[in-house]
């Protein structure tokens, strides 16, 4: 493919927004935590098209090295989120974070 | 012969420092013995540190004899701090021996006279136990004036000067819990001292200014001063001299600060005696000769002095006209008398001055001893007839009193003999020393010897007055009827000081003028005044006239039990003026209802020193300053200033508040404040 | 890579590997005699530490620049070790009482630890990212501990929530300095940035958006708004740890990245880090003052203390004040962790087993009750007020030195006068414990009693004699990336 | 190890010992724990008066220095730097004198957790005394501000109703005003690398716009501590609520420690600063002379009274310091300690009354000297001696300041010093009608007819303090050898940076 | 160039949607889908980006596994219908103010830069293999891989405790 990265780029930063605004409007916690997946999505395909204007200098290799990095601490987050909506789904019959405040103040 | 020797080598001066630690020596020994060792002990311990005080003063006249130019007596350094060197030092010299001599030897017959009075009046007030503080006291004050008097420069003198005050004010308020309301006395004490602390700052800042010109407060080297450079700082010299005034008008009770005095009388008689009438209050006048050299640079401040003293002599003099307590009308005259001595130290008679503070002492002294004793007297026979103790009575009213002379004999002889002596007939101290100053301001300044001639004048009517109130006609009371003589350890002092009071115009006789020489060896510039045959004609025929005027009022037709005041008739309004004190009373309680009237009405008359001075106390002193601190204290220290710190804390804590509000525990708005700040800080880079 | 590689990681490989053994050992170890976890645990941080001790002073790079071991990371490690000592020792009767005794508290704690030691250590921005995952996946654990208590699951979701999307900011800020530079490795953007080939608003607003992620991790203001509502929930030795051992992990990074990589670009961060640790002391201190629970009151306190630390980042922007003031900050962690950990040693004391007794009020009478607690707690407040003659002192002189050696004078005085506000509500803790009356149960046990003396000495003799401290921080060349 | 070397660490530090030995005292031995912090004290005041037999009072410069690397931060030598001159050693020695015969005055006022307040307080000695003889001005700051924590406590756990609130404003207000100073502090030691206050000096050249900073930032420390007028709010409270040795000290030492501040710092460092200053510093304190004056006399508590006339009378001791001539500043240091001892013994004499009748209302006294005599003159004399009558301590230094004020020529004008001397006046009105109030009118109380008179124990807490009072109101030749030569040195500098200023 | 740009946007249009469509579903498990649909467009572009092993990292772990987990528990807890906003007023506008702020502040800052303007060097297919990643992994990254692993067994471990401690509350 031979487009201008920038274009890659800016749909990855509008991604990333856009997961912004889903961890910001959503009250379901797994809702809110698959946006900041498309968060880390988003910082992927920046990477990867970074990665991509470097190449083919070995340095472009870091992104890519970067992007596995993410995707495994995104699986060990997924791992340990999702164990911790379970819990609390156990205990409030609710994952809506909205009903998680009493801590404030 | 070796008496003599010692005199001539001045080996008496050494002993000089001892006229200051005798008394304080019999303060220590009535503080530690006086209460175990009783009445007696302390009385005579008092007494007799003063009475040896009284002969190392005589040993000082003896040692001056010999040389009369006077020594300084170094104690102690005092303060020494860069530039200023001020020691403790006694100056021996004609000017303060002629105190010490006048102050010892008075002190000592009030001292006999009060082992006497205070016996008596402890009983009559119930507390025993105060006895031998009033001789501390007493003590204390003799020692103060000493060191007034003995000073050998400005600021030793302010610490008698000081002393004397702090003195006045304990014996004032001596039965501090009697009087107006029980706090009456009290009240008179602080009135006292913080009337004459006004006085004190106008010393102070002369100090400050003889100091800021002279580099020295030492008298020596600021005369010296004088002579050298005098004429050409004359502004400084006459701001210093106003200044001196201002102290000298707090201590000796002129206009404006003399309201002091009257309420001064709260004290036992015989510190009325001593301080208020023979000694304290004559240390304005002392002071402004001592510093002589000063005013006669400052003419225009000398012409002031002398001024005030014959404004106070004559208004003092028509207030006295019009009282009725006994002390009440020695007290003005007090005052009226020490205008007499005050205009004269301003038209440059230091001599006749000094001559009249010394005969006054002696007259003025006897008076208030014999009007003591007469108080007493009364009291006795108050008690005696036991069934008034249930009503109130005033053995210090004239109105309670006459027919004495019958009763109390050798108090009236005294006591005529001091009338008399005030009223200036010949050949009564009185006469010479008061027609000397009249003599001189004849000659000086004739609107001063109008005024001055006028309150003399006055003083013999209203001497005239009381001797007839007091002690002819019939009694007008009960007590008085029952009144007896005091013991002699009362009547022979009287008697002492009535021989003074007769012979005291010896002093200086006109065409010997021996106080004029020895004083001349002090004071510079002094001439004997020569004995004006018309002036003295003139005010001895005065005071005759005045007596006559007092013996058709007073004594043709005597006063009964509650007659009006013959005066009031004649007079009308005015004598209810001088009854009145002028309504000084009256404008304190017009100021006390409307002090924001009282306040406006100060800040216009503030400039206007001579209208203003008269209610001076009562506003500034009296309503606005007791408003205006508290206003400072509640309104303005507690809601502003401390608003401001706690305004500071307050503000914190409310937008701590605020905060707490914004921490809603919505973990998405966590999120969004994380995105605010994720935003802000891209605009800054993209944009800042 | 050689073996000399594997000595410069080996604090790392010693804690995380002694973690891995002892979740294997722990399954051996009955439910009730978990301290013999805790107690093994301590003897891998002792390991540790000797490694640390054993290469002080050596400087070098290793695996090819991912890991960079200096004066600073050293220092940096010691300080996490210690802080994992006391944590054990703070978690071991609490966790008891509590009654959420596991062997795997100290298992995550040692992992969350080993995150921390890469951190220190970190010499690349994918290293970076790792440790900030390594120390916080654990700590979410940790926080959540106590569930199903209510306050623990909202606690480590909201942390958990919060952490993650911090990551997201952290990651793209990471990819966006790669696509600026050209490369992660710290060294290498030094060098990129020298020679002019970067791309200027993208390293700008990638180190920006790398300040997100890490002022999360610091909370710093505005990412601040998690610290509070987590301390409160966590169970309070998670509490402690974190508000420790989190918040220096964090400024490691922050340090590590923006003072020895991108100083070039010194100019755009310095205002803005001006501003983050002005607002972050100010609200931090402002808030703290309305709180009525010790926990969140610590927690505004932490806020305001990163304030304080943070303020090295600005003054660090002046070349010449660089090396004092990572010093400085350096100091102030030190500082912080020693009087911080005091401090919620003596929360856990007066915390009951059902987890009441939070309130300032239940420290009433205190003063009377246990006099030594009391004046450990004194000393520990007055420490975080910064009076002397306590290391709380020490430590803001310091760092108002460097402030000012920047001639940031202003920001000192933002620095002082919010210390000033602080002053308020620590002196109330005093007033309750010494200046009412009140009945608290304290728990008095000697693992946790030792903590608070140690730390109470610590606050004591290092505000006498901070001299071996400042020797020890003058001794560790620094960061080698600044020469 | 050789005494006299080390004898102003002794001084400064035998409390500590004090402090190690109450700790190992049980607590409910009240009178041992008292002997000991009682002889603790003794023992440093004996000290001290070693320190003073060593002083040279020819010397104008630093004596008995202890001079030791402390440690170094950023190549900023810190040192643990003593020291003893002029300025000083008359402050020392109050304190040290002061301190036992508080703790004596705590006797039977003190019951309740007597261990922590003898700890308290013996600390707060060490704090004080530091505070005089620490010549680096790190270390001078460190024992500045550790002088607020004790005194925090003192006030904040054993004082009145409101203590809290006044041992937090007491705490907050001084501190921000340190703060600042400690912005300085750091300025200076950055600039200068040096804390040392005598290097500084000698080393001098601060350029005239810096030096007004660091002015102002100093000042505003010693300012609010010293109180002067407008930041003076914090002390009627600390004092109205501090139990009755806390006032003492308070009033008696750590006041000065703003004066003194501005002694050993504002003027010899920043010379040319404080010429510039000195007429708006001399403003501020004639306001609070006066303010003082006229705000005590309205007041209704003994206590209150007594604190707001601490307002005025150290706007004298400032008026003195700011005249920056030796009259000005020796009578400016001799003030310092009288009014430590007339205004330290007004606390106790408060303090003994407040014990008996467990009221400061003035109003619900009157008359007492009827029942209390030896009360009732021993607090005659410290009255006159407050309000500066002749022949007592008080006047002397008053004297000085003024005479020094009026001529001053960095004042500039001699008003200062004569409304100041008008400020005098109103002393006398407070202090009489505190006087009157308490001791004449009528004993028409019934409470107050019951009342015993002082016991020996507290008749020997107040003979001490007027023996001194009478000795410098007589005799003050000694203290002031001992003041001049160094501030005949302060004024040397002083003059060198006018000459620079014109 | 134009097919590749055709391409592109095609792709780019497909993901945006998906997202706003992940984040405007109503039902957790349509989010889920669309979520999935985005990872796959984005790996179709890491394919055409020249990334073929993170492609397929990106398909199999991302789109795969891990999106199973989340549907796995979306099915685990139920899929109630939940309304978007609510709780606090202010937060929706706001949040979508900014956000969109955000990618307008990203938008402007990347299609600006110079240094990645303009279209890439062809590559040849080598780049981006799984065995040049592999090669870099265990050389240069061999540190952060095995941190990587010490995180999923973090993970892991983090996972069992929290819900094993569920059980023993049960029982």
């Amino acid at each position: 493919m031979n487009i201008p990265p920038a274009y890659v780029l800016t749909l990855s930063g509008i991604l990333f927004a856009l997961g912004v605004i889903g961890v910001l409007i959503r009250r379901n916690a797994i809702v809110i935590f698959m946006s900041i997946e498309l968060m880390l999505n988003s910082a992927n395909l920046a990477l990867i098209a970074f990665a991509r204007t470097f190449a083919p200098a070995q340095e472009a290799l870091r992104g890519h090295v970067f992007v596995f990095f993410v995707i495994a601490v995104a699986a060990s987050e997924v791992a340990v989120g999702l164990a911790l909506i379970v819990a609390i789904f156990r205990s409030k019959e609710s994952i809506d974070v909205d009903e998680v405040s009493s801590l404030r103040g | 012969m070796v008496l003599l020797e010692v005199v001539q080598g001045g080996g008496f001066f050494a002993y000089a420092p001892l006229i200051i630690a005798l008394p304080i020596l019999g303060l220590i020994t009535n503080i530690i013995f006086g209460r175990r060792l009783g009445e007696r002990f302390a009385g005579i311990v008092a007494s007799g540190a003063v009475a040896l005080a009284f002969v190392i003063a005589i040993l000082q006249f003896l040692a001056l004899q010999a040389h009369p130019e006077g020594v300084t007596i170094p104690i102690a350094e005092w303060i020494s701090v860069g530039s200023l060197s001020i020691p403790w030092a006694i100056k021996v010299d004609t000017l303060s021996t002629t105190m010490m001599l006048m102050v010892t030897g008075v002190s000592t017959l009030i001292h006999i006279y009060a082992i006497g009075y205070m016996h008596e009046d402890v009983r009559f007030q119930g507390d025993p136990g105060r006895y031998a503080r009033f001789f501390i006291f007493f003590n204390l004050f003799v020692a103060a004036m000493m060191v007034l008097v003995s000073a050998d420069n400005y600021l030793m003198m302010f610490v008698g000067w000081e002393g004397v005050g702090l003195c006045s004010y304990l014996l004032i308020g001596f039965w501090y819990e009697k009087g107006e309301d029980g706090i009456g006395n009290a009240v008179a004490g602080k009135k006292a001292f913080v009337t004459n602390r006004i006085g004190d700052f106008g010393f102070l800042i002369a100090m400050f200014l003889i100091f800021g010109a002279v580099g020295s407060l030492q008298f020596d080297q600021v005369f010296h001063w004088v002579h050298e450079h005098g004429l050409a700082n004359v502004g400084v010299i006459s701001v210093a001299t106003l200044f001196l005034l201002l102290g000298a008008t707090g201590k000796s009770a002129q206009l404006p600060l003399f309201v002091w005095l009257p309420d001064a009388m709260a004290g036992p008689t015989p510190v009325s005696a001593l301080i208020h009438a023979a000694t304290m209050v004559t240390a304005g006048i002392y002071m402004i000769a001592r510093s002589a050299p000063l005013f006669e640079v400052a003419q225009s401040t000398a012409n002031l002095v002398a001024w005030v003293g014959a404004v106070t002599a004559l208004f003092a003099a028509t207030i006295a006209v019009g009282q009725f307590d006994i002390k009440r009308v020695l007290a003005y005259s007090t005052i009226s008398q020490l205008g007499f001595m005050m205009a004269a130290v301003g038209i440059g008679a230091y001599v006749a001055g000094m001559f009249h503070l010394v005969a006054h002492a002696f007259f003025k002294a006897l008076l208030f001893l014999s009007a003591g004793s007469v108080i007493q007297g009364v009291e006795h026979g108050h008690h005696h007839i036991e069934h008034g103790d249930g009503e109130p009575f005033e053995p210090q009213d004239m109105r309670n009193m006459g027919g004495l002379r019958s009763r109390m004999k050798v108090t009236y002889w005294v006591y005529l003999i001091g009338a008399l002596a005030l009223a200036g007939l010949p050949p009564l101290a009185g006469f010479f020393s008061k027609d000397e100053i009249l003599a001189d301001a004849n000659m000086e300044n004739m609107g001063v010897y109008i005024l001055l001639a006028a309150a003399a004048f006055l003083t013999a009517f209203y001497m005239g007055r009381q001797i007839l109130m007091v002690f002819f006609g019939k009694a007008r009371s009960e007590a008085a009827a029952h009144a007896t003589e005091n013991p002699p350890v009362m009547t022979i002092p009287l008697m002492a000081l009535a021989a003074l009071a007769i012979f005291g115009g010896a002093l200086n006789l006109p065409g010997v003028h021996k106080l004029t020489d020895w004083l001349a060896h002090t004071i510079e510039h002094v001439h004997a005044t020569e004995f004006n045959v018309l002036v003295a004609g003139l005010s001895v025929l005065f005071a005759l006239i005045a007596i006559g005027f007092s013996w058709l009022l007073y004594g043709r037709k005597t006063m009964k039990e509650g007659d009006p005041d013959p005066l009031r008739k004649i007079l009308g309004p005015i004598f209810v003026g001088m009854e009145n004190k002028w309504w000084v009373d009256e404008l304190y309680d017009f100021l006390i209802i409307r002090p924001y009237v009282a306040i406006s009405w100060f800040l216009a008359d503030v400039v206007d020193w001579r209208f203003w001075h008269d209610w001076f106390h009562d506003s500034v002193l009296g309503s606005a300053y007791r408003n205006g601190s508290r206003w400072l204290a509640w309104v303005f220290d507690l809601r502003v200033i401390d608003g401001i710190g706690n305004g500071l804390g307050n503000i914190t804590s409310w937008g701590s508040q605020r905060l707490r509000v914004l921490q809603t525990g919505y973990v998405r708005n966590y999120a969004l404040a994380v995105l605010v700040g994720g935003v802000l800080v891209l605009s800054y880079f993209i944009f800042g | 890579m050689d073996w000399q590689d594997f000595l410069s990681v080996l604090p790392f490989i010693i804690v995380a590997g002694w973690a891995t053994i002892l979740l294997l050992v722990d399954l051996w170890i009955p439910a009730n005699r978990k301290g013999i976890t805790a107690g093994l645990a301590v003897l891998g941080l002792i390991a540790a530490i000797a490694a640390v001790i054993s290469r002080f002073g050596i400087e070098r790079e290793a695996f090819d620049g991912m890991i960079i071991v200096d004066g600073f990371s050293s220092f940096l490690q010691l300080l996490f070790l210690g802080v994992g000592l006391i944590a054990i020792a703070q978690a071991y009767d609490y966790l008891r009482r509590r009654d959420i005794e596991r062997g795997e508290y100290y298992i995550l704690l040692l992992y969350s630890l080993s995150g921390m030691l890469l951190m220190a250590s970190a010499g690349d921005l994918i290293v970076v990212f790792l440790a900030v995952e390594l120390l916080s996946i654990p700590l979410y654990v940790l926080a959540a501990f106590a569930i199903p208590q209510a306050d623990s699951e909202e606690s480590a979701l909201k942390y958990f929530l919060l952490g993650a999307f911090a990551s997201g900011f952290l990651v793209y800020g990471i990819a966006l300095v790669y696509g600026s530079t050209g490369t992660t490795a710290l060294s290498g953007m030094v060098a990129a940035i020298a020679s002019a080939e970067t791309t200027p608003v993208l390293l700008f607003i990638g180190s920006g958006m790398i300040l997100v992620g890490l002022g999360f991790k610091v909370a710093a203001v505005p990412f601040h708004m998690w610290t509070p509502d987590v301390y409160q929930g966590a169970p309070t030795s998670v509490t402690s740890f974190m508000s420790v051992g989190a918040k220096a992990g964090g400024f490691a990074a922050l340090l590590r990245i923006f003072i020895s990589a991108l100083p070039g670009a010194a100019v755009m961060w310095m205002p803005l880090t001006m501003w983050i640790a002005a607002l972050t002391m100010a609200w931090g201190n402002i808030a703290a003052i309305s709180q009525t629970n010790i926990k969140r009151m610590l927690a505004y306190s932490s806020i305001a203390h990163a304030g304080y630390i943070f303020m090295a980042l600005p003054a660090a922007a002046t070349p010449e004040v660089a090396p004092e003031a990572v010093r400085a900050a350096l100091f102030y962690l030190v500082t912080y962790a020693i009087t911080n950990l005091g401090a919620w040693g003596v929360v856990l004391a007066m915390e009951k087993a059902e987890g009441s007794g939070l309130t300032i009020e239940d420290y009433s009478g205190l003063g009377k009750k246990r006099p030594a607690l009391a004046l450990a707690m004194a000393l520990f407040m007055l420490s975080l007020t910064g009076v002397p003659p306590t290391v709380g002192f020490m430590g803001k002189f310091y760092l108002f030195r460097a402030v000012i050696d920047a001639n940031l004078i202003w920001l000192a005085l933002v620095g002082v006068v919010t210390s000033l506000i602080s002053a308020y509500y620590y002196l109330r803790v005093i007033v309750v414990m010494y200046m009412r009356d009140g009945e608290p149960e304290v728990r008095s046990e000697a693992l946790l009693n030792s903590t608070i003396i140690l730390t109470a000495f610590g606050t004591f003799f290092f505000g006498i004699l901070p001299g071996l401290l400042i020797k020890m921080i003058n001794q560790v060349g620094l960061l080698d990336l600044l020469r | 190890m050789n005494l006299s070397f080390s004898i102003l660490s002794w001084v400064t530090f035998t409390p500590v010992l004090g402090v190690l030995v109450l700790l190992f005292l049980p607590k409910d031995r009240r009178n041992l724990l008292r002997w000991v912090a009682v002889l603790t004290s003794m023992v440093a005041f004996g000290l001290s008066l070693v320190m003073l037999a060593q002083f040279d009072q020819t010397n104008a410069s630093l004596q008995m220095v202890e001079r030791l690397p402390w440690f170094q931060l950023a190549g900023m030598q810190i040192e643990y730097f003593l020291g003893v001159d002029g300025l000083s050693v008359l402050l020392v020695l109050l304190t040290t004198f002061l301190t036992p015969i508080s703790i004596i005055s705590t006797w039977s006022a003190v019951e309740e957790r007597v261990k922590e307040f003898l700890i308290f307080f013996l600390l707060l000695e060490v704090g004080m005394v530091g505070v005089f003889l620490s010549q680096d001005i790190f270390l001078f700051y460190i024992f500045w501000e550790f002088t607020l924590v004790p005194m925090y406590f003192l006030i904040g756990i054993w004082g009145g109703p409101r203590r809290v609130y006044a041992a937090i404003k007491f705490f907050l207000y001084t501190m921000a005003g340190s703060i600042l100073m400690l912005l300085a502090i750091l300025w200076l030691g950055i600039t200068f690398e040096s804390f040392s206050v005598p290097d500084l000096i000698a080393q001098g050249g601060i350029p005239g716009s810096v030096q007004t900073w660091l002015f102002l930032a100093f000042a505003a420390a010693f300012a609010i501590k010293v109180p002067m007028w407008p930041l003076h709010s914090w002390l009627p409270d600390a004092h109205v609520e501090a139990p009755t040795a806390g006032s003492v000290i308070l009033a008696g030492v750590l006041l000065k420690m703003g004066t003194y501040g501005f002694l050993r710092f504002n003027l010899p460092l920043f010379p040319e600063a404080s010429i510039r200053f000195a007429p708006w510093m001399a403003l501020l304190a004639v306001i609070g002379i006066i303010y003082g004056a006229a705000v005590a006399y309205a007041q209704k508590d003994v206590k209150m009274l007594v604190a707001y006339s601490s307002v005025s009378h150290l706007g004298f001791v400032v008026l003195g310091l700011f005249a920056l001539n030796p009259l000005g500043i020796q009578g400016g240091i001799l003030q310092m300690i009288n009014h430590g001892l007339s205004t330290g013994a007004l606390f106790l004499i408060v303090g003994m009354i407040y014990e008996r009748r467990h009221t400061r209302e003035m109003d619900d006294f009157g008359g007492l000297w009827k029942v209390m005599p030896i009360y009732g003159a021993l607090t005659l004399i410290v009255t006159l001696s407050s309000m500066g009558l002749p022949g007592l301590n008080g006047f002397v230094g008053e004297f000085s300041i003024l005479l020094g004020a009026f001529g001053s020529e960095a004042i500039g004008s001699p008003i200062y010093a004569g409304i100041a001397a008008a400020g005098v006046i109103m002393a006398a009105i407070y202090m009489l009608y505190m006087f009157q109030k308490l001791f004449l009118g009528p004993l028409d109380k019934d409470e107050n007819k019951v009342v015993k008179d002082i016991n020996l124990r507290e008749i020997l807490t107040l003979v001490p303090l007027v023996v001194f009072i009478f000795w410098i109101g007589l005799y003050p030749k000694p203290f002031f050898n001992l003041i001049g030569p160094s501030v005949d040195k302060l004024v040397a500098l002083l003059q060198a940076a006018s000459v620079a200023v014109h | 160039m134009t097919i590749d740009l055709v391409l592109f946007f095609g792709l780019a249009l497909i993901s945006v949607v998906a997202a706003i469509a992940m984040i405007a579903s109503r039902s957790a498990v349509y989010s889920a889908l669309f979520l999935v649909l985005n990872f796959l467009t984005v790996a179709t572009l890491y394919l055409l980006l020249n990334a073929a092993f993170i492609a397929v990292v990106q398909i199999t772990v991302y789109a795969g596994a891990i999106m199973v987990l989340f549907l796995f528990v979306i099915m685990l807890l139920g899929t109630e219908r939940e309304s978007i906003g609510g709780g606090i007023r202010w937060q929706m506008p706001l949040a979508i103010v900014l956000g969109l702020a955000l990618a307008g502040e990203l938008a402007y800052v990347l299609l600006r830069t110079d240094i990645v303007q303009g279209p890439m060097a062809d590559l040849s297919t080598e780049f981006g293999s799984p065995a040049s990643i592999g090669r870099v992994l265990f050389s240069e990254y061999l540190v952060p891989f095995e941190v990587t692993s010490i995180l999923l067994l973090v993970a892991m471990i983090g996972a069992i405790v929290i819900t094993r401690k569920q059980r023993r509350e049960g029982k």
